[in-house]
């Protein structure tokens, strides 16, 4: 069975129809890509399976159980994780308070100093415990983010654009942190990625939106060759920005 | 900053010994002093540590003045019980209006609520059971430690609330708050379960000031709609809360003792212009202090 | 040391203060009340200027010069016995001259009746007042049902058409529903209809749909109960309808001289009750008649005194003369006093019931005539007119 | 004599002056994001300029309406210069108390000056009425209804047809795109607070010709105008004339029917609905800020 299967999302804006009938699912383990030009809706998508928007039309399953209906925080205790585009941290609360949040309330656990520098560890920030979010960098955010994310101890992590505005090295750094995370926790991923060459190491397989629709499902090498894929990028004035 | 706190908890405990050295006045003053202080801390809950500013919260002042001035007069209760019902009831009418409510953000929150404080006294004027404009009188207090039981009442009532807000500053239930303010979506995917943290952030913040009403009820002796749904009340609440620091369990008390005894000491100077006075100060204290004097992060 | 002569400079300041007699009102000088605020102060000083002027107070063989301590209670009950706590606490002031507006009259009462202390005042009617069993109050307005009582008596005693019907509008306040719910109980005895009966709310500033409502009825007599701007409103709004009653009366407005400056000819023929008028032909202890505590208005303020101001001096002199009838500076023994209190002065007969209410003394109605208030009952300073005209 | 003729056009009157008296405020709203509770302070100031005119000057309260509009358009760029532009980059709501304590700075000192007497604008012309039919019109009343709605039509071909007027809209729908066609938003937020507050003082002007006033009213005028705006939406002159001739019907249907005290109360449980429910307003027009 499937870890997470959607059938037929559709949402508009106003008039503007951002998802017209978007099916797939994810096997538990697996890395999935999501790519697609602006506006193509990709973060929608991850909000609505994270539920923080509901769709107008459509099914979402995971775990087995429909879970449409259902509020963010209750998806984020069955095991559903993750980051945004812009880091929504809390920014005047510690690190450790960060993390402790999703750990009491998502994970229902004790919010030991151990096990909170253990998550911390694991993004590489236990030597930040008492900083502020504010007072991080871009890269540090990103990671005290997905320390969050962690702390749901979820089954399913959804990162929405991680790469974006870090430089090479940041990149490299975490896509062997969510390549650790696959290996050794056994989380599944969906990632939505505008910088194509992570995607590239990471995804197992890969997901074309556009206008909506998904247009291609297969592997990224597949992908660069598809003439839909293409005809979608270049038609686009903003393209690969890989 | 947590020395402050304790610092501000032996201060309300000593001041349990003072009235035996206090006259009236100042007896009066103290307990005005000490209703705002626990109006302020109630609005810490919900603005501090929740972060929506609940502009009109005077609504349930008056609702929890108006309901133990109804339930002691017209059905005969004892003030002790009515005085506990009316917080209750002005608790769970914020609870069950909270979820709509608090849809809204920010300055439209707070002018919703606002419009909901209006709306009530209007109501109150308009309907017989609490007397319409011409409000309802209550009997002198002549029991127990004569009128200076209002002085204690206010102190316990400013005690509790202090209390809240330390155990929020501290408990995990307070971080669910301050990740609701900090980001609401993320704390939602965090866990957290926003409608109902805050509902009942709204909610603690309304059973405060509702007992603050209801002992002002008593205490006044005589209530009408503007006494009791008074605009000038929820802004000089705000004004100590910014001016003390937002978010801080010291700060409230800070804020409103000095904006409360600073007024009474000098405006008595300014018969004509302590109006204008307070705009000023109201304009200054936003200008110039908008993160006030204790600043919590950020 | 300079602090050491301060003190010593108090020191001395008190010991020859033995003399004074300290009195204290707590009185809205800002607020919505600062206008009826500032009469009653004008009210008080008249009076207290007068007093000292003949030497002082005479209580027992002593003789006190007055003092009188004032605060602004902003129009706002708490302050009001906030500060009338502190003048008996703090300033150690025994005998309160009262503030103005019911609500602040009772908050007043509550800090009052706690203490050894004593309160006049002249600046609230609600008929509640006297019925909380407060011992150390009173009052010497007649209370808020007469406005309207007085209005359906002038206005029954007409013959010629005798009228029939009469819609009563009043304003949502204390005050104004006590003057309504007066003139309803009048007309219901003297066996008119009530078509309309009706309230609108404080600070209104349109009322078309009441007085399409009340064109739709045509009644003989419309009353308003309210305070001076609806009350204006109330003439402007009948006008613009072409509403045309035989006899229009307003609980307040009419005295008030700008009553006349705002609406200029459509205040003619206006009625309105007044607690006293210049029409009263009394005798007084303190400025010799009504005539001359007008005088004496006049001269200090330069303006007519209307009846606020006439409240707050008669509140005072009553004190005054209860003080020295008791001939002791006792709570007690001047409560008594006043309770056996039977004097005439410049605002009528003052003499008080066991709730401290004003018994003795009667109310006028006045008819706005050729701009000016005139008295029409029960002194017939002219004759009233009536019906009254068309609006032209 | 049947009053349903007589209710409606009682709405439309009253309506087209709440219409213009709010145009200003929804303006200042929908372009600096600020929502200025001494609005209703800024019309009794208009008010007494009024008064001040005519008493002394003589000068007719209709003549009178260039003056305050310069007046208004000075007092608000200067008010905007001095207290607000400080305040924008702060949380929404804190300029919201802020600009509470502005009104009560204003009305205490317009008590100082004037004391808490009622005044108005007597005019000579302004008693009598017309009567069509069975429906009676006040003159001044009709008098005010032209002059607001000839006021507001000013207003909009200087916002529809001027390169400034443009420039405001463009800011006030999207602050940011505004720039990136060099529009200068601090000049515009100075030219619409001038704008916003020359609107509430000629108001003021004919709030006087209708009625009487004092320095404690801005509060109520304040609670209308902002119903008016959440009740039509912010940002455009069609969303204050729609706010605006809604709630007048509203309050003259249900203080007729219901009884006059109770149309604050219905007026504001509309709003609530609509704020809760429709939050664009009823005319679905854009907040700004919102996201």
């Amino acid at each position: 069975m499937s870890l997470l299967v959607i059938e037929d999302i559709h949402k508009s804006f106003g008039g503007n129809k951002v998802l017209r009938g978007v099916s797939f699912s994810v096997e538990k383990g697996e890395i999935l890509g999501i790519v697609g030009p602006n506006g193509s809706g990709k973060t929608t998508l991850i909000n609505i399976l994270s539920g923080v928007i509901k769709p107008d039309g459509g099914v979402v399953v995971f775990k087995g159980k429909d879970i449409t209906g259902w509020r963010a925080y209750r998806r984020a205790k069955l095991g559903i994780g993750r980051t945004y585009q812009i880091t929504r941290l809390f920014t005047n609360l510690t690190a450790f308070e960060n993390v402790m949040i999703p750990l009491h309330y998502g994970a229902g656990e004790k919010t030991s100093v151990r096990r909170i520098e253990e998550i911390l560890e694991t993004v590489g920030l236990s030597h930040k415990i008492h900083s502020y979010a504010s007072d991080l960098s871009l890269a540090q955010r990103k990671r005290l983010e997905l320390a969050r994310a962690l702390a749901l101890r979820p089954e399913l992590l959804l990162l929405d654009e991680v790469f974006a505005g870090l430089n090479p090295v940041a990149v490299q750094e975490i896509v062997s942190l969510i390549g650790k995370l696959r290996e050794e926790l056994g989380i599944t991923v969906v990632i939505v990625e505008h910088v194509l060459k992570a995607l590239s190491q990471l995804a197992d397989r890969v997901l074309v939106l556009a206008e909506g629709k998904v247009i291609f499902s297969g592997k990224y090498e597949d992908m660069v060759r598809d003439k839909e894929v293409i005809k979608a990028y270049l038609g686009e004035r903003y393209g690969e920005t890989a | 900053m947590a020395k402050l706190n304790w610092l501000v908890l032996g201060t309300i405990l000593l001041l349990y010994a003072l009235p035996p050295l206090l006259s009236g006045y100042w007896e009066r003053v103290l307990s005005s002093v000490f209703m705002l202080t626990s109006l302020t801390y109630a609005q810490n809950v919900l603005l501090g540590y929740t972060g929506y500013p609940a502009f009109g919260a005077i609504a349930f002042f008056g609702l929890g003045g108006y309901t133990t001035a109804v339930l002691m007069i017209k059905v005969g209760i004892p003030f002790g019980i009515s005085l506990i019902l009316g917080g209750m009831v002005s608790g769970l009418v914020a609870l069950l209006i909270a979820p709509p409510l608090m849809r809204l953000k920010s300055h439209y929150f707070a002018i919703t609520t606002l419009a909901l404080q209006i709306a009530l006294a209007e109501l109150s004027a308009n309907i017989e059971i609490t007397g319409g404009a011409y409000g309802i009188n209550l009997p002198i207090y002549k029991g127990f430690l004569g009128t200076t039981i209002f002085y204690y009442l206010f102190l316990s009532v400013l005690l509790l609330s202090f209390l809240t807000n330390l155990f929020i500053e501290r408990s995990k239930f307070g971080y669910a708050l301050k990740a609701i303010r900090e980001d609401e979506v993320a704390a939602e995917s965090s866990g957290v379960n926003t409608v109902l943290f805050k509902s009942v952030s709204f909610g603690i913040m309304a059973l405060i000031t509702g007992l603050v009403g209801g002992v002002y009820a008593y205490w006044i002796t005589y209530i009408d709609p503007e006494s009791m749904f008074d605009l000038l009340l929820s802004v000089k609440m705000f004004v100590a809360l910014l001016f003390g620091g937002v978010g801080t369990v010291a700060g409230p008390f800070i804020g409103a003792f000095s904006l409360e005894l600073v007024s009474e000491l000098v405006w008595s100077e300014f018969i004509e212009f302590h109006g204008v006075v307070l705009g000023a100060i109201i304009v200054l204290v936003i200008l110039l202090l908008p993160g006030g004097i204790l600043k919590s992060r950020g | 040391m300079r602090n050491l002569l301060l003190f010593l400079t108090l020191l001395i300041g008190f010991s020859f203060s033995a003399e004074v007699l300290k009195l204290g009102a707590a009185v809205s000088f800002t607020g919505k009340y600062a206008k009826e605020g500032d009469l009653l102060k004008k009210g008080y000083e008249l009076w207290k200027d007068t007093v000292n002027a003949k030497g002082g107070i005479k209580v027992g063989d002593k003789t006190y010069k007055v003092e009188i301590i004032y605060y602004d209670d902003q129009s706002n009950p708490n302050r009001a016995a906030k500060l009338v706590e502190k003048l008996i606490t703090e300033d150690k002031v025994k005998f309160i001259l009262g503030p103005y507006g019911s609500s602040q009259v009772f908050a007043a009462a509550g800090a009052v009746e706690k203490y050894d202390a004593l309160m006049v005042q002249g600046g609230g009617a609600a008929s509640k007042i006297y019925k909380q069993g407060y011992k150390k109050v009173f009052g010497v307005f007649n209370v808020a049902p007469d406005y309207g009582k007085n209005l359906i008596e002038l206005a029954t005693s007409f013959k010629n058409p005798a009228p029939k019907t009469v819609a009563i509008i009043y304003e949502k306040t204390i005050f104004a529903e006590d003057a309504a719910k007066g003139a309803l109980e009048e007309a219901k005895k003297k066996g008119l209809k009530v078509v309309l009966f009706e309230s609108y709310p404080k600070g209104v500033q349109d009322l078309s749909s009441l007085m399409i409502k009340v064109k739709s009825k045509k009644p003989d007599i419309v009353i308003g109960a309210g305070h001076f701007k609806d009350s204006v409103l109330v003439i402007k709004q009948l006008k613009q309808f072409k509403i045309n009653p035989k006899f229009v009366g307003l609980t307040v407005g009419p005295p008030i001289p700008s009553f006349v400056k705002e609406l200029g000819k459509d205040a003619e023929y206006i009625f309105g009750p007044v607690q006293w008028s210049r029409a009263f032909k009394y005798k007084d202890p303190l400025f010799g008649s009504t005539e001359g505590y007008i005088k004496a208005f006049k001269e200090k303020y330069g303006e007519e005194p209307e009846y606020h101001a006439a409240g707050g001096t008669a509140a005072a002199m009553s004190l005054q003369y209860a003080l020295e009838k008791a001939g002791s500076l006792k709570v007690e023994e001047v409560r008594k006093a006043l309770l056996s209190m039977k004097l005439e002065t410049f605002y009528g007969i003052i003499g008080f019931d066991e709730t401290g209410k004003i018994v003795t003394k009667k109310m006028a109605v006045i008819q706005i005539q050729n701009g000016k208030p005139r008295t029409v009952y029960p002194f017939q300073e002219v004759k009233p007119v009536y019906p009254k005209p068309e609006w032209k | 004599m049947e009053v349903l003729p007589q209710l409606i056009i009682e709405s439309l009157l009253l309506g087209g002056f709440y219409s213009f008296m709010a145009i200003g405020f929804s303006l200042i709203w929908g372009v600096l994001g600020i929502l200025n509770l001494a609005y209703g302070s800024y019309i009794i100031l208009g008010a007494y300029l009024g008064l001040i005119l005519f008493r002394y000057a003589g000068l007719d309260p209709i003549l009178s309406i260039p003056v305050s509009l310069f007046a208004g358009f000075l007092f608000g760029v200067l008010v905007q210069k001095l207290i607000f532009n400080r305040a924008m980059k702060l949380e929404p709501f804190m300029v919201l108390i802020m600009s509470f304590g502005l009104d009560v700075l204003i009305s205490n000192a317009l008590n100082l000056v004037f004391k808490a007497d009622v005044r108005s604008i007597t005019v000579s012309y302004g008693g009598d009425s017309f009567i069509v039919g069975d429906v009676i019109i006040a003159k001044v009343k009709l008098l005010v209804f032209v002059l607001s709605l000839l006021l507001a039509l000013l207003l909009y071909l200087f916002l529809s047809r001027t390169w400034t007027g443009r420039a405001i809209r463009a800011v006030a729908l999207d602050r940011e795109g505004a720039t990136l066609v060099g529009i200068d938003p601090a000049k515009i937020f100075l030219i619409t607070a001038g704008i916003g507050t020359a609107v509430s003082f000629s108001s003021g002007n004919l709030y006087g010709i209708l009625q009487g006033f004092t320095p404690f009213d801005g509060g109520l005028l304040t609670v209308k105008v902002f119903l008016i705006s959440i009740l039509g939406g912010l940002g455009r002159i069609e969303s204050a004339l729609a706010g605006g001739f809604l709630l007048a019907f509203i309050e003259v249907i249900s203080s007729f029917y219901l009884g006059e005290g109770w149309k604050l109360f219905v007026a504001l449980v509309v709003m609530v609905a609509v704020l809760i429910f429709k939050p664009r307003g009823l005319l679905g027009s854009k907040y700004y800020g919102e996201t």
